[in-house]
């Protein structure tokens, strides 16, 4: 499915090529239309005759990610915080904000359609080469207070950005010491992915922090074959004791 | 008690309408109906009526020079008849290369404004500054205060872009709320995402 | 030899003379009969003659139009007729106060002493070039030489501001102890709210 050819706007050339580019950030996601790419998918698909389900599949995971990317282009300042979000709340707000900026999209076409029809609508945009000339305009008096005022304000701080509910999602570090330690009473080592999965980003960070912790205090002994493996975690006398055996090997 | 005096002293509502012609044909912008009564002196259902006549008299097809109802006001331009002799003698440097995200800036200061840059870069999802000073310099679009929480100054659009788009309003804008659909299809594409995420 | 051809042809000078109407009432300017012949791609002669007939038409006691012959070309008045109206219009009614940003603007030239745009634009996080150009306009704030040979030029304010203001002179602006000790603290602050702020 990635030899998809496309024939967008902003791109010419397979699906494959498009992935690499946008990934590279050669090509900026925001001006590819991606319903576009869904169209000549389908159309591809029919013109094939037979339901390739493994490529739909594929296709639709590909394409998600595509769309996810995007979404989270029209904010990137906000994509920190949004990761906080459960994912239904996440998808809500996308939803809501991708929403947002597609009202900003219409009303933009229509104000391009619109300045289009009015070519032909010439008027004066300066003074008329007869009109009477105005008058020096007058200013009241003014209170020289406002000048203090005014420059008061442009010296007021901005508030610092809030944490609190950042604060709030953290899940304390004890949590998880305590969590390792017991799980270490019944067994001599264990998976860190594992352990963790299915939580959140933050409370995986959190475990980590634990990790460290735990390790600072010559608990546990931590390993990872690679970059990327799994960490393993085991209680540091055992891991003594295997470091033992392979010196006296 | 009026309408007897009308038909005695030659016609005044077409005086007025003299008067009106002559108010349109040296001001810079569009006049309201309020300015129009104030700087005749009349009152405003006269001015109406002689604008009314004005219309009339100054109509696509009938004359050069069109008046029209824009902008919050009432201004002469050229017939749409005259638009090739207009374009051998005058730019149109309001709107020349205005990029879409000009207009996708400009949709949203003049829909959701005054807003403010952050509120316009939140929506667009890339920095406006250039943008909006682009804007401002060609006075579609005007400071109006700051915003009380962090002082980010405001901007709403200005009569003149109502007068170079040929609105009669703000409140001539078509509503862009029909997207109730899209929003749905939206949020079902995200929950598929969602839920391939790992963790 | 004129008026015959008009009968036959649906009158064309009068075509030409709406479209002539139409290019007056855009001009910023006086248009030449030159100018009108190359804009409408017609010879001089029959704009001279389609001239003649909006004369005729756009003239004193007939029209609130008035077509004026002048030394760079032709251009629309306003009647003597309505010359109390257009007073009425033209003449400016006493400004009551200051915009926001023009309020800041001269607040921080007043303050901080002779500055350039950019550092204006600094303090302020937005462009200020329309801002100070409309106090200069006003007579508020005058150049005041250039920060150095080639640099930027300054702006201070004027005695009218002064005036305004009710001050005998700038060491009588209100205190602002609470934002610094002196000048330099004070601009420093502000330069430092600044690039904390938002847009």
């Amino acid at each position: 499915m990635r030899d998809l050819e496309l024939d967008l706007d902003a791109f010419t050339g397979p699906f494959d090529l498009l992935l690499t580019l946008v990934l590279r950030e050669e090509l900026p996601l925001r001006e590819i239309d991606l319903a576009d790419v869904i169209v000549a998918f389908v159309e591809n698909l029919a013109a094939r005759g037979e339901l390739d389900l493994e490529a739909c599949g594929e296709f639709l995971i590909l394409i998600s990610a595509l769309l996810e990317l995007k979404a989270r282009g029209l904010f990137p300042e906000e994509e920190a915080e949004l990761a906080e979000l459960e994912p239904e709340e996440a998808a809500e707000e996308l939803a809501r904000r991708l929403a947002e900026y597609r009202r900003a999209r219409e009303g933009a076409d229509w104000l391009t359609k619109r300045l289009g029809e009015q070519a032909d609508r010439y008027f004066r945009l300066g003074p008329a080469p007869l009109a009477p000339k105005r008058p020096e305009p007058t200013l009241a008096a003014q209170d020289p207070e406002r000048l203090a005022a005014v420059l008061r304000f442009l010296a007021v701080e901005p508030p610092a950005p809030s944490t609190l509910h950042m604060a709030l999602k953290f899940p304390p570090v004890s949590q998880f010491v305590d969590r390792f330690r017991a799980l270490l009473q019944r067994r001599s080592r264990f998976d860190f992915d594992q352990e963790v999965q299915g939580l959140s980003r933050v409370e995986i960070a959190v475990a980590f922090v634990a990790l460290l912790e735990l390790r600072k205090q010559n608990e546990i002994a931590i390993a990872q074959a690679d970059s990327f493996a799994p960490i393993r975690i085991s209680r540091a006398d055992s891991e003594r004791s295997l470091a033992w055996n392979v010196r006296s090997a | 008690m009026e309408r007897p005096l009308r038909l005695i002293s030659s016609n005044p509502v077409d005086e007025l309408a003299r008067t009106i012609e002559a108010l349109l044909v040296v001001a810079g912008a569009p006049l309201s109906v309020d300015t129009l009564a104030e700087a005749t002196a009349d009152d405003a259902d006269r001015v109406e009526a002689a604008l009314e006549l004005l219309s009339e008299r100054f109509r696509e097809g009938r004359s050069g020079i069109v008046l029209e109802h824009v902008a919050g006001g009432y201004a002469f331009r050229a017939s749409r008849e005259a638009a090739d002799a207009c374009s051998r003698l005058f730019e149109r440097p309001v709107e020349r290369g205005l990029s879409q995200a000009a207009m996708e800036t400009l949709a949203i200061i003049a829909y959701l404004g005054p807003c403010t840059r952050p509120e316009m870069t939140r929506i667009r999802g890339v920095n406006v500054d250039g943008v909006v000073s682009g804007l401002v310099e060609r006075g579609l679009v005007v400071e109006s205060g700051r915003e009380n929480e962090f002082g980010a100054i405001r901007y709403k659009t200005t009569p003149l872009f109502e007068r170079v788009f040929g609105l009669e309003s703000l409140a001539a804008l078509p509503r862009l709320d029909d997207l109730g659909a899209d929003v749905t299809e939206i949020r079902t594409r995200l929950e598929t995402v969602a839920e391939k995420r790992p963790a």
